[in-house]
């Protein structure tokens, strides 16, 4: 693969899969949408490790496991956002970000 | 030092001051008015003893008794305190000691039963010490500090019944007038000191040793004409020259022997006590303050004797004919000369000055007396007092005729000199002079004659003589009254040291002795017997006499400027423009970092997605400046 | 130890000492014993400080003492003292000695209150001890920052707004201040060595840009404090709310920390610059004096009117300052000096006033003297100084400065100082107003002769301020001559060119 | 072009379309399974770069635990036929701005940078290698992350049941 297909466009799928990623969680109003959006975004980070790993320092698998890392917490992430929004929606009986504003000023 | 011993002159006083002053209402009975009285009399003690061993030298230099660094400014300028004996300080120290015993002794009586008989006391022997201070006074700030210190007590003695509403407006319009007098002299001071490095009378009292280092002038006058007319506007306020004199006639408030003390006999005379200290310097450098100085003696002079004429309350005549001899001192001093005969008018002036200080004084104690017996100050209220009050009236009348320039009485030989004086120099002065010498006979007999003699008027309780430690003093001042008269005072005081002898012009000592004559006379015709004719002389006068009768309207003037422009055309404003212009800006600029901060408040919305937004957009834009950084 | 180590650790030990009173007896007794010991060793500091210039010491500062602190940027616990500092200590252990006495019947929250009170205090002597900026800024700060709980909790009227507003004003002055001083420190550096160290930085030479950037800085900052014009107006709100031991200390020796911080470290560390924009300066100061003069003419507070006053009398400090002269800053030292006395005195009688006519209005009040002899005369020595009566302290204050004042070679300077002078006429008026409305005239309500007597604390505060002002106005010559050797090292680089 | 290049591009295409399927779709379960397959592609890239132990650790996490995390919650908080309401319009647009731009920044660095890639040594990421490295302690080891996270997840995971915990005293439960 390293020889067929150059960084530099591996690199701009990840860009592409990031900033998509960013969009969703700027623009989604429900929170587990917004999960998604960064679970994307996370996607795109750990892509950009193992491709710079693989290319750049091969044999180091330093790429490899910072990614193995990032999953694990990610996994907890998602389990504490998780029970967060279930808490919010038992409270408000929403999970709509814009009505999660209770720590203004 | 055979003199050092004349620095107890001034302490004894403040030491008497002292114990009355911490230990009022301590003090047992009226130990304090002895404890004061002890003290000026040792005090008066020694100035004679002073007197007698200076003058009776020859020489009349100049004599440092005690001298002691009490402030250093810078190298050259320093503050001492000291004593300083001449011609006039001895003179002055034999002038204000002997009246203040007298008034001291004569107070014991009059203030008997007055609450504060301990602070009296104490604010009396202050008002001594700062005065004799004054007059010893090595150099001019020393001479302002005791100016000051006589100020206050003047301040303490007219506010004495401070729960008279009248009393202490009285006293603090002369403090504040004077105050605004003091100004002048200080500004004064500050200039003299400036081009001559010292504040020592011993160097600025000899023109020679002086040289002004500028030649900077000010409104076409040189700025030492400018810095001596200053001075004398402080002269001016203590001495109350029109237009400062306004105080005066409203410091008859106080008790009247301190009338007597401080507005007739010693303070009031200060002014010309300055300008007589500074002569040399007046006449070398500064001709032009000095015809200021005759002028406004001259207008003085006339203008209080005109108000004299109109007044009814016996203190307010005697305050504004003060005034009057007043002028009369400045008006010889503005037109004397240096030296020789040229100097006449300064020893006149000064010789005008020792006998007014008795015969005013001796005035004042009688009116005092008057006052004691009949509880009022309004002469209208009086009449045919001669009966009850033979020893006062008797007294009132030789210090009438020394006051009116009759010979032989003190009066006509000081008036003389100094009508002299100005007959040699300034034809116009010499008229004012002789006819306010007229006016001064008219205006104290018709005082006389309403009091003494007219119709007997109805009094709540019969008028009775003063005790004797009241007619004491009276019966010493009008001994002295009759006597200073006679006294060489030329070979004592002359403008440059040198004997002086004086002798009686007789065209001009005629002339003013017919003048006053005449004034008795249109007072006898007046008022000897209660008549309407002096009411239809004053209607004929109409307007003038009326303006008279208010004083000129120069209270009014002055109300106008510091309540109606001062007070309420520069103070209110600027009160309120501090409270809503300046304080309000920095209210202002608060209430517009509040607008600020609840305008950016918005920014912590609590939307997350706001807050991602601006980091990435913040992120995005670091990132595009280390981009464009690096190229 | 130290003196001026023991200086700082007296009110830090009285105040650890007072967290563990309980009863209010306790506290203030334990509040007056510190401030006693801390008079009793400010008595101590004078005699040796004199013995020691007396014996020939003609160093810039005594009993120097330096603790480094952060080394790497320069900053050193440096303690000295000149003839100037000993001055203000003695000034502040008196205002400190009779606030105590002053706030003796302070009953809510008093043991915090006294706390306060002694760490105010303790900031003031470290700023007067301090030698370094860093840690001198450090003490300013420590000084000012207790003054918004002082007048916050313990003040009267619209407090909250007053404490608001004096803290946020000082606070602006502040911000103004660290600026100037980082100034300093970053563009006087010899061969990269950095300090704070106000005489090593003396020696230094600034280049005028940067002075005529770092000058305005640091005078406005001080000045703030100072009560510069325009930049007074906390002044009269917050003297009026405060209560009265803090309005003494604050107008009697926090103020004073602009004019001791403008002479020593705007005009001493950047005296070109100094030179260049005094008439700026001389004109605010000079608006100043005439201004709150004026001002103080309609005012019918009596707080108010001695805020106002007090705006007039530390505008005449400056405008010393800026003469640039020996006499003229000597002038300016006892002036701070007289004013704190004759400030501190005023407001612990209003204080003791208000306690019992429970009004501050003076036209409300009168004939005070007739049912109060003891406070009453206590006033009127106040007022006689505070409007330069000889043989009090204010006259040769003002004396000094406009003999000092109008030495200056320019015209301008001496016109100013007419200007300035007039002010004593002014002062005139207004003190005899409130004295002719206050204390004389008949007595205004029959319940005032219920009033209690001065209590003995209460004259223990008027008598002890009243005996410093006598001191002063009786035997100027051995302060003024301290004060005037200490001002040599700073005057001489103002006047060489 | 290689065969391994086509697959890759393929896969590339179906990451980039699924992850933008995932945060536009309007049905919240179908993003949930949008993001599923895109999670799925880059377990295929893993594989592609012989990464099998990430790959299979991607699928077992985020397919297998994530996702299906994602899904229950999804269940339990919001109605699934419901479309969800469409984004304003004017952060789409601003947001979109903010995406496009930022994009292109990072697109023109990537482009404008040589980088300088190494060949493959052959070093496999073999099972035994992994282990040795996770647990080494000594160079290259990385067992203190790996401790540290294991307490992370521990303690991730008494937060979730504690934060998700009906709270007992208060409140209508």
């Amino acid at each position: 693969m390293v020889e067929q297909v150059p960084l530099n466009h591996a690199l701009i799928i990840t860009t592409l899969m990031f900033f998509i990623g960013v969009y969703g969680f700027l623009t989604r109003k429900n929170l587990i949408t917004m999960l998604i959006s960064v679970e994307i975004m996370l996607n795109a980070v750990n892509l950009n490790f193992v491709f710079f790993d693989h290319y750049l320092f091969p044999g180091k698998l330093e790429g490899h496991f910072f990614s193995l890392f990032i999953i694990a917490i990610a996994a907890a992430e998602a389990a504490v956002a998780i029970a967060i929004f279930i808490n919010l929606y038992r409270n408000i009986r929403s999970i709509d970000v814009e009505q999660v504003d209770k720590m203004k000023y | 030092m055979e003199f050092q011993y004349t620095i107890w002159i001034v302490a004894l006083p403040l030491l008497a001051f002292l114990i009355n002053g911490l230990g009022s209402g301590k003090l047992p009975g009226k130990i304090s008015g002895w404890i004061a009285t002890i003290a000026i009399g040792i005090s008066t003690f020694l100035s004679y003893q002073t007197a007698f061993q200076y003058f009776s030298s020859p020489s009349r230099d100049k004599i440092i008794a005690f001298k002691t660094t009490w402030l250093r400014f810078n190298d050259t300028l320093h503050i001492d305190l000291g004593v300083l004996l001449d011609p006039i300080s001895v003179m002055m120290l034999v002038v204000i000691t002997t009246i203040s015993l007298m008034v001291f002794l004569y107070s014991q009586g009059y203030m008997k039963n007055e609450k504060g008989y301990d602070r009296y006391f104490a604010f009396l022997s202050l008002f001594s010490f700062s005065m004799l201070g004054l007059v010893v006074a090595t150099n001019l700030f020393q001479m302002y500090m005791f100016w000051e210190l006589v100020g206050v007590s003047s301040y303490l003695l007219i506010g004495f019944y401070y729960d008279k509403s009248s009393a202490v407006a009285a006293s603090k319009k002369a403090f504040i007038v004077t105050r605004f007098a003091d100004l002048g002299f200080l500004i004064g001071i500050l200039m003299v000191s400036f081009y001559t490095g010292t504040f020592d009378f011993e160097i600025l009292t000899n023109p020679d040793n002086l040289s002004f280092s500028t030649t900077a002038s000010f409104l076409g006058l040189s700025t030492i004409t400018w810095a001596l007319l200053l001075i004398f506007m402080g002269g001016a306020g203590k001495s109350a020259m029109f237009p400062l004199h306004i105080w005066l006639p409203d410091a008859m408030e106080g008790p009247t022997p301190v009338s007597a003390l401080i507005h007739a006999a010693t303070m009031v005379v200060a002014g010309v006590f300055l300008v007589a200290r500074l002569f040399p310097l007046y006449h070398a450098f500064a001709p032009t303050a000095l015809e200021v100085v005759a002028f406004v003696g001259a207008f003085t002079t006339l203008f209080a004797a005109l108000i004299a004429c109109t007044q009814y309350d016996i203190k307010r005549v005697l305050a504004f004919s003060t005034m009057s001899q007043i002028g009369y001192m400045m008006l010889a001093l503005g037109v004397s000369g240096y030296g020789g005969e040229e100097g006449l008018g300064y020893t006149a002036s000064l010789f005008h000055l020792f006998t007014h200080a008795f015969f005013k004084a001796l005035l004042f104690l009688g009116a005092g007396a008057i006052i004691h017996a009949v509880h009022s100050n309004d002469i209208r209220e009086m009449g045919g007092l001669r009966k009850y009050q033979p020893i006062t009236h008797l007294l009132f009348l030789i210090a009438c005729l020394a006051i009116a320039g009759i010979p032989p009485f003190s009066g006509f030989f000081s008036k003389d000199e100094i009508l002299a004086a100005t007959f040699a120099t300034h034809p116009i002065y010499f008229g004012i002079a002789v006819a306010v010498a007229g006016l001064t006979a008219f205006y104290m007999f018709r005082l006389y004659f309403i009091v003494f003699w007219g119709k007997e008027k109805t009094y709540d309780h019969t008028p009775h003589e003063a005790p004797t430690i009241m007619l004491l003093p009276m019966i010493v001042l009008a001994v002295g009254s009759v006597l200073t008269g006679f006294i060489p005072f030329g070979h004592f005081i002359s403008s440059d040291g040198q004997s002086l002898d004086l002798h009686i012009n007789w065209s001009v000592a005629i002339t003013s002795v017919a003048i006053a004559f005449a004034g008795i006379v249109v007072a006898w015709k007046f008022y000897k017997t209660e008549s309407d004719s002096s009411d239809k002389v004053a209607r004929s006068f109409g307007s003038v006499y009326t303006s008279a009768l208010n004083k000129f309207y120069i209270d009014e003037i002055y109300i106008l400027i510091t309540k109606g422009i001062v007070f309420r055309l520069i103070a209110q404003p600027l009160a309120w423009f501090d409270r809503n212009i300046i304080d309000a800006f920095m209210n202002l600029l608060a209430a517009i970092t509040n607008w600020i901060s609840s305008q950016i408040k918005e920014f912590q919305s609590g939307q997350v997605q706001k807050y991602a937004f601006i980091f990435i957009s913040g992120v995005l834009i670091i990132v595009l400046s280390f981009i464009y950084a690096t190229q | 130890m130290n003196i001026l180590i023991s200086h700082i650790a007296v009110p830090v030990l009285t105040t650890l000492a007072l967290m563990f009173a309980s009863t209010q007896k306790q506290v203030r007794t334990i509040a007056a014993g510190g401030m006693t010991i801390q008079l009793i060793q400010s008595l101590v500091l004078l005699y040796l400080f004199l013995q020691e210039r007396a014996g020939g010491n003609d160093a810039v500062v005594l009993f120097k003492q330096s603790f480094a602190w952060y080394p790497s940027l320069g900053i050193s616990f440096d303690l000295g003292v000149d003839g100037i500092a000993v001055a203000m200590i003695l000034l502040t252990s008196i205002v400190i000695f009779t606030g105590i006495f002053a706030s003796w019947e302070v009953d809510k929250l008093y043991k915090e209150f006294f706390i306060s009170l002694i760490v105010l205090a303790a900031g003031v002597y470290g700023f007067f001890v301090s030698l370094d900026l860093f840690v001198l800024f450090l003490f300013f700060e420590l000084a000012v920052i207790p003054m918004y709980l002082l007048i916050g909790i313990w003040g009267s009227g619209p407090k909250e707004y007053a404490a608001m507003k004096l803290t946020l004003m000082l606070m602006g002055g502040s911000a103004l201040l660290v600026v100037g001083i980082l100034g300093v420190y970053f563009t006087s550096d010899v061969e990269g060595v950095r300090t704070f160290n106000i005489l090593v930085l003396g020696q230094h030479h600034i280049p005028i840009e940067m002075q005529r950037i770092f000058f305005p800085m640091l005078f406005i900052g001080f000045g703030v404090i100072g009560a510069l014009f325009p930049f007074h107006t906390w002044s009269p709100d917050g003297h009026s709310s405060a209560p009265t031991a803090v309005s003494m200390l604050h107008a009697g020796v926090l103020m004073k920390l602009g004019g001791y911080g403008c002479l020593k470290v705007a005009m001493f560390l950047l005296p070109e610059a100094a030179q260049e924009m005094s008439w700026i300066f001389l004109i605010l100061t000079g608006i100043s004096v005439i201004y709150g003069a004026l001002a103080t003419v309609v005012q019918t507070d009596l707080k108010y009117i001695n805020a106002y006053s007090s705006v007039s009398h530390c505008g005449l400090v400056l405008f010393a300052i800026l003469m640039l002269n020996k006499t003229a800053s000597t002038g300016a030292v006892l002036q701070m000096i007289s004013h704190g006395l004759m400030t501190a005195l005023f407001f612990a009688l209003i204080g003791m006033l208000y306690s019992r006519t429970k009004t501050r209005i003076i036209t409300e009040m009168g004939g005070l003297m007739k049912v109060l002899p003891f406070l009453s005369v206590c006033y009127v020595i106040g007022g006689l100084a505070s409007l330069g009566l000889p043989g009090l302290s204010g006259f040769v204050a003002e004396m000094t400065i406009f003999v000092g004042a109008f030495e200056h070679e320019d015209l301008f300077h001496r016109v100013a100082t007419i200007v300035a002078v007039s002010s004593i006429v002014v002062t005139a008026v207004y003190i005899l107003r409130v004295v002719g409305l206050l204390l004389m005239g008949p007595v205004r309500n029959e319940g005032y002769y219920n009033f209690p007597k001065a209590k003995w604390f209460e004259k223990i505060a008027t008598v002890s301020l009243i005996v410093g002002i006598l001191v002063i106005g009786l035997t100027p010559l051995w302060l003024s001559d301290m004060i005037r050797d200490s001002l040599g090292t700073i005057v001489d680089k103002l006047v060489l060119k | 072009m290689g065969t391994s290049a086509i697959i890759f591009y393929t896969i590339a295409t179906i990451m980039i379309v699924f992850s933008l399927l995932a945060v536009t779709s309007r049905k919240i379960l179908r993003a949930a399974v949008y993001l599923l397959f895109a999670l799925g592609g880059t377990a295929a890239v893993y594989f592609m770069v012989n990464y099998f132990f990430l790959a299979a650790v991607q699928l077992i996490v985020y397919a297998g635990g994530i996702v299906v995390l994602i899904i229950f919650s999804i269940l339990l908080t919001s109605h699934i036929e419901e479309k969800m309401q469409k984004p304003d319009s004017w952060k789409i647009i601003l947001t979109s701005i903010l995406g496009l731009g930022g994009t292109t920044l990072c697109l023109y660095v990537i482009t404008n940078h040589l980088f300088a890639s190494q060949p493959s040594t052959g070093v496999e990421a073999t099972m035994t290698t992994i282990g040795e490295k996770l647990l080494g302690y000594r160079e290259g080891g990385y067992v203190l992350p790996f401790e540290v996270i294991s307490i992370l997840l521990l303690a991730a995971m008494i937060g979730a049941i504690v934060v998700a915990k009906r709270n007992k005293p208060e409140g209508n439960g």
